[in-house]
C-alpha cells in the first residue's frame, strides 16, 4: 500500500527532475507503440490462422467453406472468417471482440469440440449468427456485394425478379441466402422453404378492410387468443382483413358450400371444386361463424350449393397482398416437376373439375411438399379451359 | 512370270496407299478408348431389375442381380445381348433417297432402301435444315415430336427429354396426350373415382395378405408383367405373390382369375379360372349387378353416402329403358358364362372382404372405357371402397404398386421444357387452327386426314397436317396398330428422323438414324423399387459408347451448338456435373427426413437405401370423411351415373356404364363368321414391349424356327391340321404374318395370343422379295399389330383398341422366307 | 502532501521519478485504455443486443 | 488356285527378300483401307492416279488376278458423279455398315464359331466376342492397338489386312504362314461367298475375290519360299 501511495504522491505533483519534453515526448512515443501493438495484436485476432487454431472450427466451417462459392471461384476472389464475422467498423469490431469472450469460454469448457457436439449446437450458433446479420442488415455482406452494381442481365429470370424486389427494400441478404458459406443446419420440418423464400412471409403491416391472399395453408381459430383450432384456411385464396389483435387477425372468406353432410368445405365459386377453407364440424355450426345466403342446383352434379361468407380467425402471417408470385412459383414447379414422364399437359387442357382427379392420379411421381401440391393444383383449376377458352 | 518378278513390278509402280491412315497405330500407354482397368462389380440399373456386372479387358463379362433383388427375372440373361447384338445402329445413317432429294424424296420406298453413313456433324447439321424447312413452309403443327415411350432407365439420360428440349429449342411442334398402355383407363376414371387410378399407388399387399377373403384378378397376369417396372425394378411385389400363394394353398383366400386364357398368375398361384367370352366382360358385370340388386346384397347405405347417379343407373340395369333386362340369363348368352355361376359370383363378392384388382388388357379394346366403369360400379355396390383388403385397384401388376413406398423424395431429371426464360429459334405458335394436342394414338389418322375434327373428352380436336415427325426412345413401328395403314400414312412424310439404340422398324422406316448408347455406355442415376421408392442407385458406365453411338445428352449437346444454343441447352454443366446436382438436389429435399451420404461416396457404394414405408390403405381418407376428403370427380363422390360425360352426348360412351357390341368379336360376334378367332396381343412375357426382341441367344429360348410363338388350342391346331412347332400364317384382312405355332391347353378354342412386342419384319406379299415397304406384305417373324384395327376405344378417351382384333390362321405352305427383322434395312434385291 | 522530506536526494527524487513514469507508460495508461476500450466495447455489445435491430 | 508361275533364271537373286515384302505389305494395305470405309473422293482420286493406273495393270499381269481388277477398275472409272460415289457408299452401307444376316459384316467371330453352336437357324453370335479379345491379344504383342477413329472391333476384315501388313515386313514367313492360315484364309472364303451374294453393285465383290485370290497366292508364295 505504501508504494502505491509513493507512486500517487508522485503523480499528483509536478515533475521536479524530468522535463516536460522528456514527459510528453516519452508519452507520445509510447502512445505510438501502444497504439501499434494494440492494433497489431487486434488484427493478429482478425485473421483465419487465428480462428482456425481451434480444431473445432479448423475441422468444420472451414471445410465446409472450401465448398463453397466464397471459397474458389472464376474470379479468384476468397472470403475468410474475418471478412464476414468480424464487422469491418472499429466500435462494432470491439463490440464483437469482447463477445468473444464467450467463444473462448466455450473453447475452454470444450462446449463444441467433437463432431456430435458440433452438430448440436450448430442450429444455436448458426441462429445467433443468423440474428447478428439481422441486426446490421447483413453489413457483412454488403461490404463486397452491393445492390447499385449487380448486373441484373447476368441472372436467370427468377433470380432478376426476387434479387429486384429485395434491393428496392435493401433487404438483408442473409433472409434467403442462409447456409451459404457453411452447411446449413437442419431447420427441422420448415414448411415449403423455396415457396417462402420466392413468396416471402407475408406482409409486414397488415390494414382492416383490404384483400390479401394465404402464402401458406394457415390454422384457423374461434377468436383472438385460443389454440383450439376451428379448421384451415386453403393456400392462395382471397380473405378480407376484418379485425387485427396481438398476432392474429379476423378475416371474411366469401365462396359457395354444397349442401352435403355439414358443408363445412367452402369453395372458390358455384360448382367449382377450388378449395377456400374447410372448418371443423362444430366450428361450420358455431352462431354467427358461418352466414348464409340464396341457394343454386348444380346442373352437372345436381347438387344444391349455398353462397356462404364466414368470419373468424387465423394469424397474422404468411398473408400477401399480390397473387401472381403464388403462380408463378405454381407454374414454375408444374413445368419442371410434371415433366420428368411426358410433357405435361397444358393448364388449358382440363377444366376446374377434371384437375383435382387428374393431378391427385400423378402425385406419386412428384416430391412436393403438401403446401405446394395444394398451390399447383389451385393453380391449374384457376388457369384451367373454366377461365381460358382461348384454343390450345 | 515369276512371282518375284511380279511383287518387284509392283513395288516399281511407286505407288503408295496414303489416304487414310492403316487402321492401326502404335500402342500408346494408356488405352485412350479403353475404360478404366478396375474390373470390380458395378452397379447399373433397367427396367428388367437393377444388376451388378463384372468387365473383362473392356467387354461386359458377366451379370448378376443386385443383391437386394430376391426374385430376379430370367430376363437378366439377354443384358448382354442388348449391347453387344449385332443389329445396334454403329453409326449415323441417312436413307440414299432422302440425302439426295431431301423433302422431294420417294417415300414409298420407306422401308427396304439404301442407307449411308454419313458424319455426326452432317447428320446433324441435316437434322436442323429439315427442321427449318418444316418450320418456316409448315410452321410448329407440320412437326410432331411428342410420341414418348419406355426409353431405358436413368434419370439424367431421358432420351425423350432430351430430344424434346433440344428440338423445343429450334421451334414449337405437336405434343399428345395420354398413352398406349392405360389411355382408356386414365381418361375415364377422373370422372368415376375421382383420379387416373391407374398409376396410382394401391392398398398395400400386406393388408390385403391379412384382411382379404376374395381376390379377383379381372384380366389381370401380375406375375408376368411385375418382372419389368418404370424405374430399376428389383420386384418386391413377388415375396407377397409368394405368400398369397401359400394363403390359397391353405385356402384362406379364394382367388379368381376372370380371363379367357389361363393365365401364367394362375398356374403359378394355383387358383381357380372363370373362363368368359372375350371382350364380354361388361355383361357378365352388369349380370353380377342385376343380381345383386335383385336379391338385395348390395350396400345401400355405402351407395347413398358415397355416390351418386345409382338411381339413374338402375333404370338401364333392370331393362325400364331399353327393355332388356341385364339378368345373368342374357349376360350368359353374351358372356359364356352360366346363370348359376354369375349368381354365385355375386353372393360370393358380397360375403366377407373382397379385393377386385383389373388388368390393363381389358381397357385396351373398342369401349374400353366401359369395363373399368361397371367394375367401379360393381365395387360400390360391394360397398367395401376404402377398406383395407377390399374395394378396387387398377395397377396391383405394375411397378411394384401395392408395396409400401418410403416417402423418401426421388431424385429429379433432366428438363424437358425450355428454361424459363428461353425462346425457340422459330417462336411461332401458329398451328393453322389445328390443335397443338392430339391423342397419343390418333397421330396416324393425323397424318391421313389432316384438317379432319374428331371429338375427345369433352372436346374438339383438329387433327395438324403433319410433314415431319422425330422418335426417340420410343419404337411406334412396334407399339402402333395395322402396320400396312402405317405405311400408307408414312408416305406422305417428307422427312423421319429417328434415335434409337438398334435397327428397330421404326429406324428402317425413318431417313434420318441416329445411333444412341446403351445404359450400360453412360453414367446415370435412378429410384430402385418404383413405386416403392425404395432407395437411389448409382448407374455405373461399363465400356465406351459402342461404334460411334453417343449419349442422347452428347448427342442434342451438339445438336443445340449448331444453333448456338450448347450453354442454354446444358446450362454449362456436363455429365457429371448434372448427375451431382441431381443427387444433391434429392439429398436437399429428404433431409431431415431421410440420410444421404455425399455424392462420391454414394458413387462408390453403389446405393442408398431408404428403408421401408408404412401399410396404407386407398381411399381410407374418403371413406372415413367424404366432405374433407372428396374425391377429384365434379361432385367429390363416385359418379356411376356421370352427368358431365351424358352432357358430351357421344353415342359409344353414354353417362352409365354399357354394354356395346363391338365393330369385331369372336364366339358369336360380328365378323366372327369370317374370322372367327380373337388374337390377344397382351404384353410379352420375356420382353419389356419390343425391348430386348434384339437380344439374340436370349430370343433364341422362346422362338419357334426363329419366329414369335403364336399359342393356340389343341382343337384349333387339329382343325387346321397343325402340329407343335409348325409355322402358321395368320391373317385377317388388314394384314398377314408367319408365327410358330405352341400349342397349350392354357387357350380355349377360338382364341390364340402373340405377344406385343414382337419385331415387324415384312417380307413383301408372297414373301419371296427382302424388304417390306409393300402394302400387305408378310411379317416373316409374328409382329400382331400386322392385323389389329387402328380405331379409337371411343369418342372420350380415343385411345389404343388393339384387342378388338379378329383373325383365321393356317399352316404355312411354300417357301419359308429369311427372318428380317433384326438386321437393319434390308435392300430390295430388285 | 505539501513539501518532500529534505532528507531525499535529487537523485532518490529522479529515480522515483523514473519509475513513476516507467510506471505510468508501461502498465497503467495500457491497463486503463484497454479497460476503457474494453467497457466501450461492452456497452455497444448490450446496447445491440438489447436495443434491438439496428436500421431495419 | 493352279499357279502358273515356273521357277525363273538366275539374275533375280539381285532383288533381296525386303522388295518382295514390301510388295505384299502395299497389297495388304490397299485392300485394308478398301474394307476400312467406303471410297470418298480422295481415295477415289488416289486409286485412278497414273502410279495407281499401273500398280492395277501390274496386279492384273498375274491371270488369276485380272478378272477382277479389271472388274473393280471399270467400276473406279465410272465413278464421275456424286451420287456414282453415293451409291457405292450405299453397296458398301448395306454390306458391311449394318445387321448380319442379309449383309456380310466383316467380322471373323461371325464365320468362325464352333459349328455345333451355328447349327441352330440363323444363329450370330455377339460382337466383340473372342476372336475380337484374341486380336487384341496379338495387336498388343507387337506394341499395336485398333485407331480410335476406327471404333470396330479388333476381328474386323481391315484390321486382320493391316496387322498381316505389319507381319509383312516384321515377322517371318512361318509366324506370317500361320497366322494368315488360322486367321484370314479360314473364314475368308465364307465372307467373300457372303459378298457375292449379297452386293447388288459389282465392284465390293470383285474386291473380296480379289482379296481371297491375292491371299492364296501369297500363300503359296510363302510356302515355296520355304
Amino acid at each position: 500500500m505504501k508504494w502505491f501511495i509513493n507512486i500517487w504522491r508522485t503523480l499528483t505533483q509536478p515533475a521536479k527532475y524530468l522535463t516536460l519534453g522528456t514527459v510528453s515526448f516519452s508519452a507520445f512515443l509510447m502512445g505510438i507503440i501502444f497504439w501499434g501493438g494494440f492494433n497489431t495484436a487486434l488484427e493478429m485476432t482478425n485473421t483465419e490462422e487465428f480462428c482456425i487454431s481451434c480444431h473445432s472450427m479448423e475441422s468444420m466451417p472451414y471445410k465446409e467453406l472450401q465448398e463453397t462459392v466464397h471459397w474458389s471461384n472464376h474470379s479468384g476472389v476468397r472470403a475468410t472468417c474475418p471478412d464476414c464475422h468480424v464487422p469491418h467498423n472499429w466500435s462494432r469490431k470491439i463490440a464483437r471482440k469482447i463477445e468473444a469472450s464467450h467463444d473462448m469460454w466455450g473453447w475452454m469448457l470444450q462446449t463444441v469440440n467433437t463432431p456430435e457436439k458440433f452438430e448440436d449446437k450448430r442450429l444455436e450458433m448458426a441462429s445467433r449468427e443468423w440474428q447478428r446479420f439481422d441486426r446490421d442488415n447483413s453489413l457483412a455482406c454488403k461490404n463486397c456485394h452491393n445492390y447499385d452494381s449487380m448486373k441484373w442481365q447476368d441472372m436467370s429470370k427468377l433470380a432478376q425478379k426476387q434479387m429486384k424486389r429485395a434491393a428496392a427494400i435493401d433487404q438483408s441478404c442473409i433472409d434467403c441466402h442462409k447456409g451459404i458459406a457453411h452447411k446449413l443446419p437442419d431447420m427441422g420440418t420448415a414448411r415449403a422453404p423455396e415457396l417462402i423464400a420466392q413468396v416471402g412471409s407475408g406482409e409486414r403491416s397488415l390494414q382492416t378492410e383490404k384483400f390479401y391472399f394465404t402464402a401458406l395453408t394457415k390454422p384457423l381459430f374461434y377468436n383472438d387468443h385460443t389454440d383450439v383450432e376451428a379448421g384451415t384456411l386453403n393456400i392462395a385464396t382471397k380473405v378480407k382483413v376484418l379485425e387485427i389483435k396481438g398476432n392474429r387477425v379476423k378475416v371474411g372468406i366469401d365462396g359457395w358450400r354444397k349442401k352435403v353432410g355439414v358443408g363445412r368445405v367452402i369453395y372458390y365459386d358455384f360448382g367449382l371444386n377450388i378449395l377456400s377453407a374447410q372448418l371443423s364440424k362444430d366450428a361450420a355450426l358455431e352462431e354467427g361463424v358461418m352466414q348464409v345466403f340464396e341457394e343454386k342446383e348444380d346442373p352437372m352434379t345436381g347438387l344444391t350449393w349455398q353462397r356462404v361468407e364466414a368470419k373468424i380467425w387465423t394469424e397474422k402471417d404468411y398473408l400477401v397482398s399480390d397473387l401472381q408470385p403464388l403462380w408463378d412459383y405454381a407454374r414454375e414447379t408444374y413445368s419442371t416437376s410434371c415433366s420428368v414422364c411426358h410433357t405435361q399437359p397444358d393448364e388449358k387442357h382440363f377444366d376446374a373439375n377434371s384437375w383435382p382427379g387428374m393431378f391427385q392420379g400423378m402425385i406419386a411421381f412428384v416430391n412436393m411438399d403438401q403446401d405446394t401440391q395444394a398451390l399447383v393444383q389451385k393453380y391449374l383449376q384457376t388457369h384451367s379451359s373454366t377461365f381460358d377458352k382461348s384454343a390450345h | 512370270m515369276n512371282r518375284r518378278h511380279f511383287l518387284q513390278g509392283l513395288v516399281s509402280t511407286s505407288y503408295v496407299v496414303l489416304s487414310g491412315a492403316s487402321v492401326l497405330a502404335p500402342l500408346n500407354a494408356l488405352a485412350a478408348s479403353g475404360p478404366k482397368s478396375k474390373d470390380g462389380w458395378l452397379t447399373t440399373g433397367t427396367h428388367f431389375g437393377a444388376f451388378k456386372i463384372k468387365r473383362k479387358n473392356g467387354v461386359i463379362d458377366q451379370v448378376k442381380p443386385f443383391d437386394l433383388d430376391k426374385y430376379p427375372t430370367d430376363m437378366i440373361n439377354g443384358i448382354k445381348g442388348l449391347v453387344y447384338n449385332p443389329s445396334r445402329v454403329r453409326y449415323p445413317m441417312v436413307r440414299l433417297d432422302f440425302l439426295l432429294n431431301r423433302h422431294k424424296s420417294d417415300t414409298t420406298q420407306r422401308g427396304d432402301f439404301r442407307f449411308v453413313r454419313v458424319t455426326w456433324d452432317k447428320a446433324l447439321n441435316l437434322l436442323k435444315d429439315s427442321l427449318d424447312e418444316v418450320q418456316t413452309k409448315y410452321g410448329p403443327s407440320g412437326l410432331h415430336a411428342g410420341q414418348t415411350g419406355w426409353r431405358a432407365t436413368g434419370q439424367l439420360h431421358s432420351s425423350t427429354s432430351h430430344m424434346q428440349r433440344a428440338i423445343g429449342m429450334h421451334g414449337n411442334f405437336v405434343k399428345k396426350i395420354g398413352d398406349y398402355s392405360t389411355g382408356a383407363g386414365q381418361t375415364i376414371m377422373p370422372y368415376i373415382l375421382g383420379s387416373t387410378e391407374v398409376y396410382a399407388q394401391g392398398t398395400s399387399w400386406s393388408l390385403i395378405l391379412e384382411e382379404s377373403k376374395t381376390i379377383i384378378l379381372w384380366s389381370n397376369d401380375p406375375y408376368k408383367n411385375l418382372q419389368v417396372g418404370w424405374n430399376a425394378e428389383t420386384h418386391e411385389s413377388f415375396a407377397y405373390l409368394a405368400q398369397l400363394k401359400e394363403k390359397v394353398k391353405q385356402g384362406k383366400i379364394r382367388v379368381i382369375s376372370i380371363d379367357p386364357v389361363v393365365t401364367k398368375t394362375q398356374k403359378y398361384l394355383g387358383c381357380e379360372q372363370l373362363y368368359v367370352n372375350p371382350q364380354t366382360d361388361v355383361a357378365l358385370m352388369l349380370g353380377i349387378a342385376h343380381e345383386m340388386v335383385t336379391q338385395g346384397l348390395h350396400d345401400k347405405t355405402f351407395i347413398d353416402g358415397y355416390s351418386l347417379g345409382f338411381d339413374r343407373f338402375l333404370p338401364y340395369l333392370l331393362g325400364e329403358s331399353d327393355g332388356v333386362a341385364k339378368t345373368p340369363e342374357w349376360a350368359s348368352q353374351i358372356s359364356g358364362v352360366t346363370p348359376e355361376i354369375i349368381r354365385d359370383l355375386a353372393k360370393v363378392m358380397t360375403q366377407g372382404r373382397t379385393q377386385l384388382m383389373m388388368g390393363w388388357c381389358i381397357q385396351r379394346q373398342q369401349h374400353g372405357e366401359q369395363p373399368y366403369w361397371m367394375a367401379a360400379v360393381l365395387a360400390t355396390m360391394i360397398g367395401q371402397i376404402g377398406l383395407p383388403g377390399g374395394g378396387i385397384s387398377y395397377g396391383h401388376h405394375y411397378s411394384g404398386i401395392g408395396v409400401p413406398s418410403s416417402g423418401a423424395a426421388a431424385p429429379g431429371a433432366f428438363p424437358r421444357n425450355l428454361d424459363e426464360d428461353q425462346q425457340p429459334l422459330f417462336d411461332s405458335n401458329d398451328f393453322k387452327g389445328a390443335s397443338s394436342t392430339i391423342p397419343v394414338a390418333r397421330w396416324i389418322d393425323a397424318i391421313m386426314q389432316p384438317g379432319k375434327t374428331i371429338d375427345a373428352n369433352g372436346s374438339k380436336v383438329t387433327f395438324p397436317d403433319i410433314k415431319m415427325m422425330v422418335f426417340s426412345g420410343n419404337n411406334p413401328w412396334n407399339h402402333h396398330q395395322d402396320r400396312n395403314k402405317m405405311k400408307l400414312a408414312f408416305h406422305k412424310l417428307e422427312c423421319v428422323v429417328t434415335i434409337d439404340i438398334n435397327w428397330t422398324a421404326t429406324c428402317r422406316f425413318s431417313d434420318i438414324v441416329l445411333p444412341a448408347c446403351t445404359t450400360l455406355e453412360r453414367n446415370d442415376i435412378d429410384v430402385y423399387g418404383s413405386y416403392a421408392n425404395r432407395g437411389i442407385l448409382a448407374m455405373h458406365k461399363m465400356v465406351e459408347p459402342l461404334f460411334e453411338s453417343l449419349s442422347d445428352f452428347e448427342i442434342f449437346t451438339r445438336f443445340a451448338a449448331i444453333m448456338g444454343k450448347e450453354k442454354e441447352y446444358t446450362r454449362d454443366m456436363n455429365e457429371l456435373d448434372w448427375l451431382k446436382k441431381l443427387y444433391n438436389d434429392c439429398k436437399k429435399a429428404n433431409a431431415g427426413k431421410f440420410a444421404m451420404p455425399d455424392f462420391d461416396t454414394f458413387w462408390k457404394d453403389g446405393y442408398v437405401h431408404f428403408g421401408e414405408g408404412k401399410p396404407w390403405t386407398r381411399h381410407a381418407d374418403f371413406r372415413e370423411d367424404p366432405e374433407i376428403n372428396p374425391l377429384g370427380t365434379p361432385s367429390g363422390l363416385i359418379e356411376i351415373f356421370s352427368r358431365k360425360i351424358a352432357q358430351f352426348g357421344y353415342d359409344d360412351c353414354p353417362g352409365h356404364p354399357t354394354w356395346m357390341e363391338k365393330t369385331e368379336r369372336s364366339h358369336g360376334g360380328p365378323g366372327s363368321n369370317k374370322f372367327p378367332v380373337w388374337m390377344q396381343s397382351c404384353h410379352p412375357d420375356k420382353r419389356l414391349h419390343s425391348q430386348m426382341c434384339e437380344s439374340q441367344e436370349y430370343r433364341e429360348t422362346y422362338t419357334v424356327q426363329g419366329r414369335e410363338p403364336v399359342y393356340l388350342s389343341p382343337e384349333d391346331a387339329k382343325s387346321r391340321g397343325i402340329k407343335d412347332g409348325d409355322i402358321v400364317r395368320v391373317f385377317n384382312d388388314r394384314g398377314q404374318l408367319l408365327a410358330g405355332a405352341v400349342i397349350s391347353d392354357s387357350f380355349p378354342k377360338g382364341i390364340i395370343r402373340i405377344h406385343e412386342g414382337a419385331w415387324y419384319g415384312p417380307v413383301g406379299k408372297d414373301g419371296s422379295k427382302e424388304g417390306g415397304a409393300e402394302v400387305g406384305a408378310l411379317c416373316s417373324y409374328g409382329d400382331p399389330n400386322t392385323l389389329t384395327q387402328d380405331i379409337g376405344t371411343s369418342k372420350l378417351a380415343q385411345a389404343c383398341a388393339a384387342y378388338t382384333c379378329q383373325v383365321e390362321f393356317e399352316k404355312f405352305r411354300g417357301k419359308l422366307p429369311q427372318v428380317s427383322s433384326f438386321d437393319g434395312p434390308v435392300e430390295t434385291l430388285v | 502532501m505539501t513539501q518532500q522530506t529534505s532528507s531525499e536526494s535529487a537523485k532518490q527524487v529522479k529515480t522515483k521519478e523514473l519509475r513513476a513514469l516507467g510506471f505510468i507508460i508501461f502498465l497503467l495508461f495500457p491497463i486503463v485504455t484497454i479497460t476503457g476500450i474494453s467497457a466501450y466495447g461492452f456497452i455497444i455489445w448490450m446496447i445491440q443486443a438489447f436495443g434491438g435491430v439496428v436500421g431495419h | 488356285m493352279e499357279n502358273s508361275m515356273t521357277k525363273p533364271a538366275i539374275s533375280e537373286e539381285q532383288m533381296n527378300n525386303t522388295d518382295m515384302n514390301k510388295a505384299r505389305a502395299m497389297v495388304y494395305r490397299l485392300l485394308s483401307s478398301l474394307f476400312a470405309k467406303e471410297i470418298d473422293h480422295q481415295l477415289l482420286h488416289e486409286l485412278t492416279s497414273e502410279p495407281a493406273k499401273a500398280f492395277w495393270a501390274q496386279l492384273a499381269s498375274e491371270p488369276s488376278f485380272k478378272r477382277d481388277v479389271d472388274a473393280m477398275v471399270s467400276v473406279l472409272e465410272s465413278l464421275t458423279s456424286d451420287k456414282a460415289l453415293m451409291e457405292l457408299a450405299a453397296d458398301y452401307c448395306g454390306l458391311f455398315l449394318v445387321g448380319t444376316k442379309h449383309s456380310a459384316s466383316p467380322y471373323a467371330s461371325l464365320y468362325l464359331q464352333d459349328i455345333s453352336k451355328s447349327a441352330k437357324a440363323g444363329d450370330q453370335p455377339l460382337l466383340f466376342g473372342e476372336q475380337h479379345q484374341l486380336m487384341l491379344q496379338f495387336l498388343k504383342q507387337s506394341q499395336l492397338q485398333v485407331q480410335t477413329s476406327f471404333p470396330e472391333p479388333a476381328d474386323h476384315l481391315a484390321v486382320i489386312l493391316a496387322y498381316v501388313e505389319h507381319l509383312c515386313l516384321s515377322a517371318s514367313d512361318e509366324e506370317q504362314l500361320s497366322f494368315i492360315e488360322s486367321y484370314l484364309n479360314s473364314w475368308l472364303g465364307k465372307f467373300a461367298a457372303k459378298v457375292t451374294q449379297c452386293d447388288s453393285g459389282d465392284f465390293y465383290c470383285a474386291l473380296a475375290r480379289l482379296t481371297q485370290s491375292w491371299v492364296n497366292s501369297d500363300l503359296t508364295g510363302l510356302t515355296e519360299e520355304r
